[in-house]
């Protein structure tokens, strides 16, 4: 099986902390934080490294601020 | 990168190339943050269209009209020539832009005050006339920038801070379908609503935008499409709670889908 | 040279295209020239009219409250204006269906029976340009070649095979005034 | 020399907008100017591919005029007295985003519905602002058919100029009456790329946005102090006007437009009766022809201004004399056109029976 491997990356600064990319996440990869940005909110965080890169999380982000790659390894056949 | 970021987010090397991006923040947006309350629609939606302007490579073809109302601020975002129109009268401003620029794509962006309200009659002309132009009505609900009042698209029952016993439709009207509405004109070639509730919503938007544009350069007509959205602040909600109220609320009066697709040829 | 007129009558004789076209006439001939309806509401039944004014140099007001001459295509009209018309001034009423025509006696009253000459004519219509003839030989304000070109500027190419009637309705005005 | 034609005011200005080069006209049928939108829609577009568009209101047609405006397209308007108040709240927009357009105002009776007859009570709305806010238009008043051809051009020149918007007030007179007009010869439909019009972002550019919103108080008296530089500027250099004896007047005659004209007559008459009156006529409304006024006064006896309307100029000459002369006003109201023998009659009860 192919290896999928993702990563989120978020501007914590312009987060708005509305957490709509937290219930987007299918892999509960998303958290918010519990400190708060200069803006004022607790912005959203990585919580687990179990990042598919769906983007889900990104789709949903009213304010753009993610970034999301993925990368997808094929396995290396392996003798049965 | 601020400090925050660069403490908070440790970069993977080996995923975060290039090659393997899968999305990021379209260039099409200027650097100017969202004034939007957390959970907005208005942003998303800026977002997709301004993804779609990208991906189609027209940001130098298109002109944009921004409203009055909660996104009367969309020409701070938008990276493509914006013109900021009186209250209502977006669709007649595209008018004019697209009279005598009919090469160029010419959007509006709405919120129901302003499309459905005060510009209705600016609206339903536009439209008659098959008007080449992409309409955005953002359909929360409520009217966000004066804080809270009543839209004519509010629900029947709806608490507004001037319907305070919710709203009664036998003295102050009823929820006004514009989209079903606008899709008897002839003149109309494309209708459909959408939301930005979900992830998967976001993506049906999202190619509705872009119908709606590709249309748009074929000179089909007016295409309208419609965007079932939140109000956190307004509606006293967090934006989850706001979503929630979009897809047990607003979606039932209010169904997604196309309403009035081309014949497929 | 300067003359300052007002044509009048009821709706649909014709008198703001006499005016009118004196003043296409005056342009071709190289005058200047103004003409003002009196329009809206009145222009449906009642009395319609308008001031031309044809000058050898710049025309002031467009407005006048006395006149040259007067032409007056029925009784109303006569009533309105005969008092208007200056002294040594010229007023012409239609005389074949008028009961009571004008009385002055300090300005020139022509009488001309141009309903009745209209009649001979077959034409109805040309009421107003047999008055033109009698105007414009009176008072000599443009030639009736003049008048004959600005007709077929007016005149929309279809209807040029009337401008024969309306050069023998300006002759018999010219002629009734003659006597 | 130009063609020589006999036109009516409406058609002249018609032909003067297509001849200017204009590149789109937005506008709603409204007597007395209806013509207008007649004669463009038979011309307009087979001649020089101007857009001619029937707005559903006064309302979108200006919205239109201020988008169109916006692309740096040159762009004009007509309405009457009731359609240009509603065009007032766009009218704001355009003069605060700087957009130049041309619109033509041919005033009908007012206040109201009013009637469809020639008045000029607009005066205050046109030169006073009109809609919310500090600005001004630039207004001039046509007094014949061959000023409603020369201020096109002229206020394209200016809208141009002062990325203002310009409006040409005349009167349903003035739309109805035909005269011997003499027209410029047709001019070229220019694209000018102004730095500011929106018509695509170029590449490598930021983006251009027009906008009348700004919200920092700091922000908006700037774009108010940028205004009303502008206006001083126009105040210095683009007044307008007539003036007729003033070398030996005794008193003086004022008006605008038509009843300016209507004046002259009286003037005359006056003249052959051996009364010294001499006349001024504003031709620029805003800026208005103070410092003439403030010459004159010192040395006559005294003013009358004559208006199709209650006494509105009357209050800018009042104040462009300040108190050296005596000001009488006469008008009609309602679409009612005062004659050159009524204004005899006032001026003589104002300053040669009752002096």
């Amino acid at each position: 099986m192919a290896k999928v491997q993702g990563e989120v990356i978020i501007d914590l600064e312009k987060c708005k902390g509305c957490e709509l990319c937290i219930i987007a996440c299918p892999e509960e990869t998303l958290a918010i934080a519990n400190i708060i940005n200069k803006k004022g909110y607790r912005y959203a965080i990585k919580a687990q490294d179990n990042c598919t890169g769906c983007a889900n999380c990104a789709l949903v982000c009213p304010d753009a601020v993610i970034t999301v790659y993925r990368k997808v390894e094929k396995a290396p056949k392996q003798a049965v | 990168m601020s400090e925050l970021n660069e403490i908070m987010n440790p970069i993977k090397e080996n995923i975060c190339l290039p090659e393997f991006l899968v999305y990021e923040r379209p260039d099409t947006l200027t650097e100017q943050e969202f004034h939007y309350c957390p959970g907005c629609g208005h942003s998303t939606v800026h977002k997709l269209l301004m993804e779609v302007v990208s991906e189609m490579g027209i940001v130098g073809d298109t002109i944009g009209v921004a409203p009055v109302g909660c996104s009367v601020f969309a020409y701070h975002y938008l990276g493509v020539d914006m013109q900021q129109a009186a209250h209502g009268r977006a669709c007649a401003v595209a008018t004019g832009i697209k009279r005598v620029m009919p090469e160029k794509i010419v959007f509006t962006y709405q919120g129901d005050g302003d499309l459905a309200a005060i510009g209705t009659a600016e609206t339903v002309h536009a439209a008659n006339r098959g008007e080449n132009l992409l309409v955005i009505f953002i359909n929360n609900g409520i009217y966000g920038m004066t804080s809270g009042q009543m839209a004519p698209t509010s629900l029947e029952g709806m608490v507004t801070t001037t319907s305070p016993y919710g709203r009664d439709v036998l003295t102050q009207g009823y929820p006004l379908k514009i989209s079903e509405l606008l899709a008897h004109l002839p003149g109309v070639y494309y209708v459909t609503r959408q939301a930005v509730n979900t992830a998967g919503n976001v993506r049906k938007t999202k190619k509705a935008l872009q119908r709606g544009l590709e249309y748009q350069k074929k000179n089909l007509g007016f295409c309208l499409v419609e965007v079932v959205s939140n109000c956190p602040s307004n509606l006293k909600m967090t934006p989850l709670e706001s979503n929630e109220f979009v897809a047990n609320q607003m979606i039932p009066f209010y169904p997604l889908g196309d309403i009035k697709v081309p014949e497929v040829k | 040279m300067l003359q300052e007129a007002i044509f009048s009558g009821f709706g649909g004789q014709g008198v703001l295209t006499m005016g009118m076209l004196l003043g296409y006439a005056g342009v071709i001939e190289d005058k200047e020239v103004t003409w003002m309806p009196s329009y809206g509401p009145e222009m449906r039944g009642g009395t319609a009219n308008c001031i031309a004014i044809v000058s050898d140099s710049l025309i002031s007001s467009p407005i006048i409250s006395t006149f040259d001459s007067a032409v007056t295509l029925n009784q109303p009209s006569i009533e309105k204006f005969e008092y208007k018309v200056k002294v040594g001034g010229n007023i012409f009423y239609d005389s074949s269906n008028t009961i009571n025509p004008p009385t002055r006696e300090d300005i020139n009253i022509y009488a001309c029976p141009v309903s009745e000459e209209a009649i001979k004519l077959r034409n109805s219509k040309v009421l107003n340009m047999i008055m033109l003839g009698a105007f414009i030989e009176v008072t000599k304000v443009v030639k009736m070649e003049t008048l004959l070109k600005a007709l077929e500027q007016v005149l929309p190419e279809r209807y040029h095979k009337l401008i024969p009637l309306n050069k023998q309705a300006i002759e018999i005005g010219m002629g009734l005034v003659r006597k | 020399m130009g063609d020589v034609k006999f036109m009516k005011g409406n058609e002249a200005l018609s032909e003067a907008m297509i001849r200017a080069g204009c590149d789109a006209y937005f506008g709603y049928p409204i007597t007395p100017q209806s013509e207008v939108l007649e004669y463009l829609a038979r011309e307009a577009t087979k001649r020089t591919g101007m857009v001619v568009l029937q707005a559903e209101s006064e309302v979108s047609a200006i919205n239109m005029i201020y988008g169109a405006a916006g692309c740096g397209k040159r762009v004009m308007t007509t309405s009457s007295s009731p359609g240009i108040s509603l065009m007032q709240e766009g009218l704001s927009y355009i003069a605060s985003a700087e957009l130049p357009c041309l619109v033509a105002n041919i005033n009908r009776g007012g206040p109201g519905l009013g009637t469809i007859q020639p008045a000029q009570g607009d005066y205050f709305q046109s030169v006073k602002g009109g809609g919310h806010g500090d600005y001004h238009l630039v207004v001039l008043a046509p007094c014949s058919v061959q000023e409603m051809v020369d201020y096109v051009k002229l206020g394209f020149e200016l809208a141009d100029k002062y990325r203002t918007p310009v409006m040409i007030l005349a009167d349903g007179a003035i739309g109805q009456m035909m005269e011997k007009v003499e027209l410029f010869p047709q001019m070229e439909r220019v694209v000018t790329d102004y730095p500011w019009a929106t018509t695509g972002r170029p590449a490598g550019k930021d983006r251009r946005y027009i906008t009348s919103l700004h919200i920092q108080p700091e922000k908006m008296e700037e774009i108010n102090h940028t205004l009303q530089a502008k206006y001083k500027v126009m105040q210095e250099t683009e007044v307008r006007y007539q003036a007729l004896h003033l070398d030996d007047a005794e008193y003086l005659m004022t008006g605008f437009g038509l009843a300016a004209r209507i004046c002259i007559k009286a003037m005359e008459l006056g003249r052959a009766k051996g009364y010294k009156i001499g006349m001024i006529r504003p031709q620029t409304l805003f800026p208005f022809p103070t410092k003439i006024y403030a010459e004159v006064a010192p040395r006559i006896k005294g003013i009358l201004d004559v208006e199709m309307n209650a006494g509105q100029m009357i209050e800018d000459v009042r104040l462009s004399v300040e108190g050296k002369t005596r000001v009488e006003f006469f008008g009609r109201m309602g679409g009612m056109i005062p004659s050159p023998d009524e204004i005899l009659e006032n001026f003589e009860k104002y300053f040669i029976k009752g002096s």
